[in-house]
C-alpha cells in the first residue's frame, strides 16, 4: 500500500505546549506505516512551513491545538499557503476554541484560514489520512 | 543583596513597564488589612482544615473582577486565582495585546502585564480572599514584579516546573536564573518581614506523573528557593487516581521537607485535584472531583486546586467552576470522618516512594557538590538523571514512560536513566507484569492515560 | 376472590368516580412496552446496581408533566414518583379541587384522584422511567384504583406505616382493612401476571427512628402484603446518620425477609435517604445526599430515594431536585470501591438489629395464633407493644423516646413497653449513657434531632 | 411570676401531620412552667375554637404549620375571630408555604385571616409569648 509509506508532518500550535496527544498521535502514526516529522509543541506557522521546505513529499500537515488558541496562532496559514510555501492538505484536531461551549459554526472560520480538516478526536485522524486523496474539505 | 536591586533595575528598564519602587511595594503589603496567602495556610495548618481554590482567568478586567467576584459569591473559596494566558506566559505581550483589542474572549487567561500592577490591585482589593498568580512562565520576573506591586500575596511555579511543561526550547539555564530572580525578590521582601507564598507546581505534564518525580522536582527547587531567601512554600503533587499512592505521596512531601529544607521553611502540601484526561460525563467528572478533595482530606493537605465538571470540553463557565469548589468541599463535611484507608499500605507506599525520590536526586546532590545545585540539575537533565514523561521541552529527555499497575497506581514501564536501585527496579517490575493482560504499549498507554474518562479503571476493576 | 371483585365494585360505586374494568386494567399492562418499576428492580438486584429516584409532585396536571419530562432531562432517574398533596390523602377531595380551581400551586403535591387516570395514563407515558405513587393515605383505595387504572407499576404503603405518620385519628382497623384492599387487588393483578411493586414506608415519622421499629413495622405489613397477594415488595428504611447501623439495618431487610416471608417473593432493600430535620447549608445538605447514597451502595440497596439541597426550605425547585439525584448517583461511581466499613461492627449491630425486630414482633406473632395477625397488630399497638416515637396517630401510644449513642446511632431513651430482653435492655443502657455529656432531656433530644442540621455531629465527633 | 402560670393551646394545622416540632415545643413550655393543651396534628379551626371554648382563659393559640398548606387551613380563622369564638392573640410557626423560594410578603396574608404572630422558629416563641400582652401585630 502506498499510503502507509507517506509521510506526515506534525506539531501543535505556537503558544500551546500540551504534548501528550501529540506524542499519542506520532506514536499511532509510526505503528501504521507513516513516516513522521514531529515539530512537538510550540511551533509556529513559520516552522511548519520551513519543515515543509525540507519535506516537499509530505502528505499531509496534522496540527493539533489544545489551549484554545488555535485560530490565533494559525491566523497565517493562509497566506502561507496562498504563498505556495504551504501546498498539502492541513488537517487541525484538538480543542480548537476557548471555554466549555463549543459552537460547530466556529469551525467554518478555520476553513477560511487555509485548514482542510477539522477533526475531534485521534481515532479519526487514520480514517481522515485515507480519505485525503479526495482532496475535499471534511469536517468529521 | 544590593545584587538583586542592580538585577531588579536594569529589568525593569529593559521592559517599557512602570513600577513602583520595592519600598513602596513593601509599605502595601504592611498597610495590608486582609490576611495573606501565607497566613490563611498557616492557620489552616494548624486547624487541620483543607482551603480550597479554583484555577480561573479571562483577558478583560472587568469581566476578571465579575468573575472573581461571582466566584466568591457563589462558592466562597478561600483563595481565589488568577490564572495567566498562555501568551503572557511565554513574554508574548504584542500578541496579547493584540487580542486584548481585538477580542479579549480568545485569551485563555488574564493577561496581567498588559494589565499592569494597579489592576492587579483592584483585582485584589475585589474580592475577600487573597490572590494567587498561576501561570506557566519560564521567564516569570516582570510578571512576578507586576504582581508584587499589585499586592498579590502567592506566586507560583519555579524553574523547572514551569519550563518542561510549558515551553519548548527554554533553556533550564535560563529558566532557573529567572526564577532564582524571583526567589531572590521574595528573600529580600522576607527580610522587610513581607512573606509571598511561593507554589511549586509539581503537577508538571500532569499526566501519568510518577509521584517520585514530581517530588523530586519540587524538592530541588525548594532547596533552590529556600537557599534563595523564600521562607513560605506550598509544594503540589498532582492527583493521580490511586487512593494509597496519593496519600502516601502528599504524606511525603512533609517528609521530605523536614528532611532536606532548612528549619523554619513553612511548608504546605497541595493536591491539584486530578489533572489528567477528565471524564466528559457530568456525573463522574464531579464524583472525580469529590474523590480528589477525599484524597486531600486523607492526607492532611493544606490546600485542594479544584477542577470543574467541565474540564474535559474547556475552560469552565463561572458556575461550572463554581460548582467544582462546592462538590470537592463537600468532602470537608464531618460525616466523612468513617471513610478511612489501609493505613500500612499507605505507609509501605510511602517509604517507597521516599526512597525512590532519594535515589532520583542522589546523583544531582553529589554533583552540586562539585558545581552548585542550579549547574547539577542542568547537568543531570543533559544526562537523563533527572526527566520525567511527556516533557514539552528538549531539555528533559522523556525517556520514563509511565504506566498504571493492577491497582490503578502509576509506575514505570521505562525509567530512562533514573538512578534506580536494584530493590527498586524490581519492585516496580513487580507491580508492572502483575496481573492483567497487557496489550500492545500503545493502547496500554492510551488507557491509562484515559483511565477515567474512557471508564478503563472501571473496565480494570472488575479483572 | 369473588369478594374482592365485590368490595371493588362497591367502592366504585360509592365514589363519584368513573375507572375502567379489572380487565381493560390487565389488558393495558399487558399491552405495556416499557419495563415496570418490578422489571428494573429484579434486573437492579442482579447486576448489583442501585436504582436512582427523586420525589415531585405539584398541584396542576400540565405542570406535572413538564416537571417529569425536566427531571429526567436533567438527571435521568430510574424511577419517577408522583408525590400525591395532603388533601388528596385524606381524602379531602373538595378541598383539593377548590385548590385546583383557585390555584394549583398552593397544592403540596399532585392532586390524583380528581386528575383521573387518564390524566394517570398521560404521565406515565410521557417519560422513560416508570412511575411510582408516593403519598401518605391511611385509606388509598381509591388512589390506588386510579393509579393502576392509568398504568402506574408501583404504589407506596401500607396500613401502619400511612396511618401512623400521617394522620390524628384514623383507627388501625380502617386503614389495615383499606390496605389489604390494595394488597388484594394486587394479588388479583398477579393472578394475571401482573406485577406492581408494593412499597413499605418504613420511613413512618422520619426523625430518630430505631431501626428494629422501622423494620418490625415493614416485616408486620410484608406478612399481610404477602397474605393477600402481593409478590414485589420494596422495604424502605430511613437513613439515621451512623452509617454502620445504617448499613447493619439495611441488610437485615433481606435477612428477615427470607425468614419471615414466604419463599418466591421478591424484595428489595431501598433506602430513604436522611428523612430528619436537614442541614439549610447547602454544601452540607449536597455531603448528606451523597453520604445517603454511600450508605446505599455499601448496604447493596436495590433502590434510593434522593433528597434536594432544598430539603430544609421546602418543595424544592426542579434544578435543585436534579442536582439532588446527580449527587446521589455520583455515589455509584467505581472509583468510590475504596471506601469501605468495619464489617465486624457492621456484623455485630446486624445481629441486634435481627434480635430487637424478633423481641418485638414475638407477642404479636403469639396472639396472631389466637385470632388473625391484622387483630394482633391492632391490639399490640393498643397496649405499646407496638410503638413508635413521634406518632401523629392516637393509635400509637408513642412512649418510646429515642436519642442517638456517642457514634450518632439511634438508640432508646425510653422503650416504651416494647418487649425487650434484659441483654437488649442491657447493651442499649450502655450504648445511651455511654461517653459523652447528657444535659436536659429536652436539650439532648433536640440536638438529637437537629444532628445534622445545628452542626452537632461536628461537636459530638470532638469529644 | 403570671406569664408562668398561663394556659395554652396548641396544634398543627388540618392538613398537616408533622409533629415533632409539636412535641418539642409542648415539652418546651411545659419546662417553663406553662400550662399546654395539646391538640396534636391535623386540627381543624373549628377543633381550635372548640378547645378555646373550654379553655377560655387560654393566654394563646399556638399553632404550627409545616406542610406548606397553612394558608389554606387556616382561612376560616377570621370568621372564628370576628364572631368572638376565639379570642386570645394568635400565633403562627413553622414553614408556610409551598416551596423552597419563601417570600418574606406573603406572611401579610396570615394577618389579614386573623393570625397576630408570625414566627420562623421555636426559639423565638417564648420571648413572643412575653411580649404578648403588648396586643401588637409581631414579625421576628
Ligand atoms: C494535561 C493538561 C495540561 C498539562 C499539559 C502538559 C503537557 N506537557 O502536555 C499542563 C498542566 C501543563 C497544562 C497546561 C495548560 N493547559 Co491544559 N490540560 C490538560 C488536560 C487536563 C489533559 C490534556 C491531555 O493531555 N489529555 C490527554 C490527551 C491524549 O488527550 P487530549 O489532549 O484531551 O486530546 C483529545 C482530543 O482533543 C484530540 N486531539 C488532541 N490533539 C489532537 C490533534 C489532532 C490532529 C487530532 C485529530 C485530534 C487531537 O484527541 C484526544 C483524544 O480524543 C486538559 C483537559 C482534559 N482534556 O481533560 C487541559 C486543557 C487542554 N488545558 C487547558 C488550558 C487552558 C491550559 C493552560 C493554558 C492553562 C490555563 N489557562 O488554564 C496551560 C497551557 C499552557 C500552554 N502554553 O498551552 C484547557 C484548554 C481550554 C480551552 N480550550 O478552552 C483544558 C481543556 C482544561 C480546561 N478545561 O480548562 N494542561
Ligand atoms: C420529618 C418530616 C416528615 C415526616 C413527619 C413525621 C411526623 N409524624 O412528624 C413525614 C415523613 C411523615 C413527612 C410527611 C410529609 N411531609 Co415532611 N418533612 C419532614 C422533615 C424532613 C423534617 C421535619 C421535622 O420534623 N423537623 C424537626 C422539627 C423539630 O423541626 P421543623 O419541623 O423543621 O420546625 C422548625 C421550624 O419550622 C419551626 N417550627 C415548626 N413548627 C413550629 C410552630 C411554631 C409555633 C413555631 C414558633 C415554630 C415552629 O421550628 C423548628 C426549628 O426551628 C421536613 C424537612 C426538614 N425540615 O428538614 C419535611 C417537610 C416539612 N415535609 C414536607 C412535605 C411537603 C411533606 C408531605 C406533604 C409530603 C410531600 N408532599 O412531600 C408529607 C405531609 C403529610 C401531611 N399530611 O402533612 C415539606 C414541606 C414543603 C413546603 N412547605 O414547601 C418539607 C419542608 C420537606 C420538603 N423540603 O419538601 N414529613
Amino acid at each position: 500500500m502506498k499510503k502507509n509509506k507517506s509521510k506526515i508532518i506534525l506539531g501543535v500550535t505556537e503558544s500551546d505546549a500540551h504534548v501528550v496527544a501529540n506524542h499519542l498521535i506520532a506514536y499511532q502514526l509510526r505503528t501504521n506505516g507513516y513516516e513522521v516529522v514531529n515539530l512537538g509543541p510550540c511551533t509556529s506557522v513559520a516552522e511548519f512551513a520551513e519543515a515543509y521546505c525540507w519535506n516537499p513529499d509530505a502528505s499531509a500537515l496534522v496540527i493539533g491545538s489544545l489551549n484554545g488558541h488555535a485560530l490565533g496562532d494559525l491566523k497565517e496559514l493562509l497566506q502561507y499557503k496562498e504563498e505556495g510555501k504551504i501546498r498539502c492538505p492541513v488537517i487541525l484536531g484538538g480543542n480548537l476554541s476557548v471555554g466549555a461551549d463549543k459552537n460547530r459554526k466556529d469551525l467554518e472560520k478555520f476553513f477560511e484560514i487555509g485548514v482542510d480538516v477539522v477533526l475531534d478526536s485521534i481515532n479519526e485522524l487514520l480514517p481522515a489520512l485515507e480519505h485525503l486523496n479526495q482532496n475535499e474539505r471534511l469536517v468529521v | 543583596m544590593r545584587m538583586i536591586q542592580l538585577e531588579r533595575q536594569a529589568l525593569i528598564e529593559q521592559s517599557s513597564i512602570q513600577l513602583p519602587s520595592l519600598e513602596e511595594t513593601v509599605n502595601l503589603f504592611k498597610a495590608r488589612t486582609k490576611p495573606t496567602v501565607a497566613q490563611l495556610l498557616s492557620t489552616a495548618k494548624a486547624d487541620k482544615k483543607m482551603l480550597y481554590q479554583p484555577r480561573c482567568g479571562v483577558g478583560d478586567h472587568k469581566e476578571m473582577v465579575d468573575l472573581l467576584r461571582t466566584l466568591e459569591g457563589l462558592s466562597r473559596p478561600d483563595i481565589l486565582s488568577v490564572t495567566i494566558d498562555s501568551y503572557t506566559r511565554l513574554l508574548k505581550l504584542d500578541q496579547a495585546s493584540e487580542a486584548l483589542r481585538t477580542d479579549p474572549r480568545k485569551l485563555n487567561g488574564y493577561p496581567l502585564i498588559n494589565h499592569g500592577y494597579e489592576k492587579a490591585r483592584e483585582l485584589e482589593m475585589s474580592i475577600d480572599a487573597p490572590l494567587e498568580i498561576r501561570h506557566g512562565s519560564p521567564d516569570a520576573r516582570l510578571l512576578f514584579e507586576v504582581a508584587i506591586a499589585g499586592g498579590i500575596t502567592s506566586f507560583e511555579g519555579g524553574g523547572i516546573c514551569y519550563n518542561l511543561p510549558y515551553c519548548k526550547d527554554v533553556p533550564l539555564r535560563h529558566s532557573l536564573r529567572a526564577w532564582s530572580y524571583v526567589d531572590r525578590v521574595c528573600g529580600k521582601l522576607a527580610q522587610h518581614g513581607v512573606i509571598i507564598d511561593r507554589e511549586l507546581f509539581g503537577t508538571l505534564s500532569a499526566v501519568l506523573m510518577p509521584p517520585a518525580i514530581s517530588l523530586a522536582f519540587t524538592l530541588l527547587e525548594g532547596m533552590l528557593a529556600t537557599n534563595d531567601g523564600v521562607r513560605c512554600l506550598s509544594i503540589s503533587y498532582p492527583q493521580g487516581g490511586n487512593v494509597v499512592q496519593d496519600v502516601a505521596a502528599l504524606r511525603s512531601i512533609l517528609e521530605l521537607a523536614s528532611k532536606y529544607l532548612p528549619e523554619g521553611t513553612a511548608v504546605y502540601p497541595v493536591l491539584h485535584e486530578f489533572m489528567g484526561s477528565f471524564p466528559k460525563d457530568v456525573i463522574e467528572a464531579d464524583a472525580l472531583i469529590f474523590y480528589g478533595a477525599m484524597v486531600g482530606r486523607l492526607a492532611g493537605a493544606t490546600k485542594l486546586i479544584t477542577k470543574s465538571n467541565q474540564e474535559a470540553y474547556g475552560i469552565p463557565s463561572v458556575e461550572s467552576n463554581a460548582g467544582g469548589i462546592r462538590t470537592a468541599r463537600m468532602a470537608s463535611a464531618a460525616m466523612f470522618d468513617f471513610v478511612s484507608i489501609d493505613e500500612s499500605l499507605v505507609q509501605e507506599e510511602q517509604r517507597w516512594i521516599i526512597r525512590e525520590v532519594e535515589e532520583i536526586i542522589a546523583p544531582v546532590l553529589e554533583y552540586a557538590q562539585k558545581t552548585s545545585l542550579q549547574e547539577a540539575i542542568i547537568w543531570a537533565f543533559e544526562h537523563g538523571y533527572l526527566d520525567m514523561p511527556f516533557s514539552s521541552s528538549r531539555y528533559a529527555k522523556s525517556e520514563v514512560l509511565p504506566v498504571r499497575d493492577a491497582d490503578g497506581a502509576i509506575r514505570y514501564h521505562s525509567q530512562g536513566k533514573l538512578a534506580f536501585s536494584r530493590e527498586t527496579q524490581n519492585r516496580n517490575r513487580r507491580l508492572v507484569s502483575d496481573s492483567f493482560e497487557i496489550k500492545d504499549l500503545a493502547t496500554r498507554i492510551s488507557q491509562d492515560i484515559f483511565f477515567f474518562s474512557d471508564g478503563h479503571y472501571r473496565a480494570r476493576k472488575a479483572v
